[in-house]
């Protein structure tokens, strides 16, 4: 089985790009659309979310895994995907302070039936479930295309990467020793791996 | 009709355990627990199925003009469907993250080689 | 032996499957029959129906939908309002899934400008 | 007020992981604040609630949204907590509390910190929140927020071998559990229209249906995978032995404990279905063969953590045997020793990590051995758990074992059933393996000879040892003061799980259940721990054969012969001739290497079973939901 995670994306295509530029607003447009009306029409946070995030989808076939990260930040995703989540604890919390319990639908009387914002918590909790899933899979779509190689602009000659073998099946025999102990043997010394030399490394890395 | 579905529903469920148990490609195993989740969301969806019932919105041309003789389906297993389902895409990111790391390290997708925990 | 006996148990699922679904579809009744509710009858004369002899917690829903929560979209009512703490769990696992990933795949790949990008 | 606590406990926890992941990626200090903070209100919380729901004996009824039930259909979703939720809701806090003081030590200087206290106070809260709810969707969602975390947290260390082998095995077997309780979801909603456990309970009393056969069946199943029992178990041991000790520590003492605790709920409350004498055989059966094959498993291993998890597997068996017993006696152990497992395995898990990390990341019990005199503090506290796992009596294994054997003995007298006196000995049997497993750890780890690499590893910091203590004193202080805590903290769980009446009327409105025709089960009410002279001859029978177990045990490794390699003759002759001594480490692992050459075939069938492949297990998994779904349909009719 062959896996070709290791290359990227082509970047070269103009009508890919123009294609992309062109339905960029539209899915944009769209799937706002699908989040602002779910309390009225068929959709919802997350189905609108989910179209708003393929905005990502576009932007890395049509500029490549750079230029995508470099417009749409991940961090900033992430730490808005928490904020929408916390958004929307505060507004099941806000049925608290109001005397009621949780997630109670305190504003439902506003407006009749039909208008966007009749159902009161209904709606703003749909559209902090949107904002929260564009967030969080726009953040997925980055992770998951970074896995994908460099762009086929600047690709560098790709290295041949180091295969670790699983080691091999081992058939019992007529000996006593038991086929865990022949595994223990063998793990120990991966096993062994100095922990505090690793943490320190990384710790590095994370700062 | 419904009882089609209902049948496919548990084909669908049978025919991803079996994906998952005879498979030897760790894609596939996740392609069987993809097909387990379809075969559920189709369970719970046929769950509310109404022969006639028409979506469970109130559309304003028609409550404007006062006329159409319809009925809703069940709305309540929709909403359980659209949480399955984004369960499943959990599932499917997790593990396909997971499966792409063990091709990093270990350098094969391939169950007999992912075996190093074992006895 | 192993494999004969994962058939067998596949098979033996299936049968039992089958039958309690043939039982269900033949002998147990809608969740949700709603043809009795003439939703547009429904939306002008909310009162002329009652809840009282209800079959399931979808007529209730249906029934009580508009005076309570106003939404006219009923899936959405039932997805924010009436089942709102399911959809809460929902967006957590949806939190958790995409941590998950990122604590695996050890970090998004930096873009090229912070040179130290290498592997994700 | 009171009644706001327990969806505030969830959702603060929620929001606790979520504060962590917008400000607490970067600082360390912040991120241990917002999580120590979060746990210890959280806590508190939780904790408010024992005045009124065991004290007093009352069930909080709390309907989110305030959607409480139309023409007796319950609508909305709502929370309940009777005493039984918030007895393992209590365990859970109290371990996560722990685990959390001991992450601060053992996880300083890891990467993406942030997320490993997210992902940790998503599991704490999805647990909570499991304990609490009421609705059966709910709880499913709950499920799956503590699969997809602890998939991740076992996963967290990416480097370590075999992380992402057994993240992977976790999901793939856990997605499948799920799948199966959300079939059993769906065909019950087909039958009944509703999903609100105590309306359920109202429901299905009126005897089972194939559709709710079928669910039943997929639901035992499923909470049977999130249990780990066998054959369900394969990838609890490999998660084990990867994870973060932390994280091992909830894994076996909170996430195995809400898979019984759905089981408990499932079919004491919601299908009631525990008076019968079929459902009572295939749970205790499925408890036995947990606790045998666990433990011996445990006793092949040279993985200091992956022979605890093996461990946990074992009582984790008897958890749920004395569950499946049916008594209230029987389920008085079981819940007991949930709570004690939780004390004394996170108490040898947390000393199993003191050890990987004071040693670098050595857990193979033959490059280990001699640390008690370089870590005499994690030494005491191993052997307080020890001694607490293996049933010695100041300590809290002793007694909730001993309510576990009784129970049996009393089940097997009673019904005149040979089958139950089989469990029992099984029981009895699994505990001395157990204990002689636990020498063999405290030969190979803390006793025999320091190894030339770890001459100078050093005690554990402060911030690791602290919560060691802790849990050693309440090892010891709950085996001390056994008597009150079961009586007055445990019992009224026991109550709360076999009063379905009240239960339903709580929820439901009063009267429901009598409108419903709900009886309470028939439940034997045998509740004095009293000290019957017969099982404690089985004791003492059981401790002298424990005794000659460990004596033939050790005796036989000493006077075995050793084939002396001639290139190494030299260092094992009488005479070393003015040769200087070379040094050469002694494993302490194969303490019981005659025990495993007698069972050979045995072990080499296990070994099969063990095979690693994820398609095996799922095999597995399968064929024990083939035989539960035939055992329902045969005789459950």
């Amino acid at each position: 089985m062959k896996m070709h995670f290791k290359e990227g994306i082509h970047e070269k295509n103009i009508i890919v790009r123009c294609g992309a530029d062109r339905i960029l607003p539209f899915a944009l447009t769209f799937g706002l659309y699908i989040i602002i009306y779910g309390t009225v029409s068929p959709g919802g946070g997350f189905q609108g979310g989910v179209t708003v995030a393929s905005a990502i989808l576009f932007l890395y076939l049509a500029y490549g895994y750079d230029k995508t990260t470099l417009t749409v930040n991940p961090e900033v995703l992430r730490i808005n995907e928490a904020i929408g989540a916390s958004i929307y604890v505060i507004l099941g919390l806000s049925g608290i302070l109001t005397g009621m319990n949780f997630c109670r639908n305190w504003l439902f009387d506003n407006g009749a039936v039909g208008d966007v914002i009749s159902a009161g918590t209904v709606t703003f909790m749909g559209y902090t479930v949107g904002y929260k899933v564009l967030t969080g899979v726009g953040f997925l779509l980055i992770l998951m295309l970074g896995l994908l190689g460099p762009d086929s602009s600047d690709r560098k000659p790709v290295k041949p990467q180091k295969i670790d073998p699983a080691p091999a099946p081992v058939v019992p025999g007529k000996d006593a020793k038991l086929l865990s102990e022949i595994k223990a043997e063998k793990s120990a010394d991966t096993n062994a791996e100095p922990a505090a030399d690793n943490a320190q490394s990384l710790e590095g890395k994370e700062a | 009709m419904t009882i089609f579905n209902y049948i496919a529903c548990i084909l669908l469920i049978v025919l991803g355990l079996y994906a998952v148990c005879t498979q030897k490609n760790l894609l596939k195993t996740i392609i069987g627990l993809s097909i387990i989740d379809y075969g559920v969301n189709l369970l719970i969806v046929s769950t509310g199925f109404n022969d006639g019932g028409s979506v469970p919105i109130y559309q304003m041309s028609d409550l404007l003009n006062g006329v159409s003789a319809q009925f809703f389906v069940d709305p309540v297993p929709q909403a359980l469907t659209l949480t399955s389902i984004v369960i499943g895409a959990c599932v499917n990111a997790m593990s396909l993250a997971i499966v792409v790391m063990i091709k990093k390290k270990y350098g094969s997708i391939n169950v007999d080689d992912v075996r190093r925990l074992r006895g | 032996m192993r494999k004969a006996l994962t058939i067998l148990s596949l098979f033996i699922i299936l049968v039992c499957g089958i039958f309690s679904v043939d039982y269900a579809y033949k002998d147990l009744a809608l969740t949700y029959d709603g043809r009795q509710t003439d939703v547009v009858d429904l939306y002008y004369h909310p009162d002329d129906y009652s809840v009282n002899n209800a079959s399931g917690v979808a007529e209730i829903i249906v029934k009580e939908n508009l005076e309570k929560t106003k939404a006219a979209n009923n899936v959405a009512a039932v997805v924010f309002d009436f089942r709102g703490f399911d959809t809460i769990g929902e967006s957590f696992i949806l939190l958790t899934a995409i941590a998950g990933a990122y604590v695996i795949l050890n970090g998004y790949r930096k873009p090229k400008k912070e040179e130290d990008g290498g592997e994700a | 007020m009171i009644q706001h606590f327990p969806v505030l406990a969830v959702m603060g926890m929620f929001l606790g992981a979520f504060l962590i992941e917008i400000f607490g990626s970067k600082n360390a200090a912040v991120r241990n604040a917002i999580s120590f903070i979060t746990f210890t209100v959280v806590a508190g919380l939780v904790y408010a609630l024992v005045k009124p729901i065991i004290i007093d004996g009352g069930v909080i009824a709390y309907w989110m949204g305030n959607w409480e039930p139309v023409a007796g259909y319950a609508i909305g979703i709502g929370y309940e907590v009777d005493a039984l939720g918030l007895v393992f809701a209590i365990i859970a806090i109290t371990a996560f509390w722990i685990s959390n003081l001991y992450s601060f030590g053992y996880m300083k200087g890891e990467h993406h910190l942030g997320h490993y206290y997210t992902l940790f106070m998503m599991l704490c809260g999805s647990i909570l929140g499991f304990c609490m709810t009421g609705d059966l969707f709910n709880m499913y969602i709950m499920v799956e927020i503590m699969t997809f975390s602890a998939v991740a947290l076992t996963g967290f260390i990416t480097e370590k071998d075999g992380a992402l082998e057994a993240a992977l095995k976790y999901l793939v077997l856990c997605s499948l559990g799920s799948g199966f309780i959300l079939t059993g979801i769906a065909l019950i909603y087909l039958q009944c229209h509703t999903l609100n456990i105590a309306q359920l309970a109202s429901m299905l009393s009126g005897g089972l249906t194939p559709t709710t056969l079928l669910a039943f069946a997929l639901t035992v199943a499923g909470f049977g995978v999130k249990s780990f029992m066998v054959p369900f178990h394969t990838p609890l041991a490999d998660a084990h032995a990867v994870a973060p000790s932390p994280i091992s520590m909830v894994l076996s003492g909170v996430v195995t404990k809400a898979g019984v605790y759905g089981m408990i709920r499932c079919i004491y409350i919601m299908f009631r279905a525990m008076d019968l004498t079929q459902m009572q055989i295939i749970i205790t059966a499925f408890g036995a063969v947990t606790m045998f094959v666990g433990v011996s498993m445990a006793l092949a291993q040279h993985d200091f953590k992956r022979l605890l998890a093996f461990h946990s597997i074992s009582q984790v068996g008897y958890i749920i045997t004395a569950a499946g017993l049916g008594t209230a006696l029987g389920l008085t152990g079981g819940i007991f020793h949930a709570m004690n497992h939780m004390l004394f395995k996170g108490l040898l898990f947390l000393a199993a990590g003191a050890v990987l990390h004071q040693t670098g990341g050595v857990t193979n019990l033959d490059k280990l051995g001699g640390l008690s005199k370089r870590m005499p503090h994690t030494t005491v506290c191993f052997l307080f758990g020890a001694a607490a796992i293996s049933g010695l009596p100041p300590f809290n294994g002793f007694a909730s074992k001993w309510l576990i054997y009784q129970a049996a003995y009393t089940k097997a007298a009673e019904t005149g059933n040979f089958y139950y006196l089989i469990i029992t000995i099984t029981a009895l049997v699994v505990s001395v393996m157990t204990l002689a497993s636990f020498v063999k750890i405290a030969q190979a780890v803390f006793f025999g000879q320091l190894s030339e690499e770890n001459k100078d590893v050093k005690e554990a910091p402060a911030i690791m040892l602290v919560p060691m203590y802790i849990l050693a004193a309440l090892c010891l202080l709950t085996g001390i003061f056994y008597r009150p805590i079961a009586a007055d903290f445990i019992l009224p769980a026991v109550r709360s799980a076999v009063d379905v009446v009240k239960y339903i009327d709580v929820m439901m409105g009063e009267g429901y259940a009598a409108a419903a025709g709900v009886y309470n089960m028939a439940v034997s009410n045998v509740m004095v721990s009293s000290w019957s002279p017969i099982v404690y001859l089985i004791l003492f029978v059981t401790v002298f054969i424990a005794a000659f177990i460990v004596i033939l045990g050790s005796k036989s490794d000493r006077g075995a012969t050793v084939e002396v390699d001639p290139k190494n003759a030299m260092k094992h002759s009488n005479f070393f001739s003015g040769e200087e001594a070379v040094y050469s480490h002694v494993g302490g692992s194969d303490m019981l290497w005659g025990y495993k050459y007698d069972f050979k075939p045995y072990y080499r069938v296990m070994e099969e079973l063990h095979s690693g492949r994820v398609t095996d297990y799922c095999n597995m998994v399968v064929i024990a939901t083939a035989i539960i779904v035939v055992f329902m349909f045969m005789f459950m009719r």
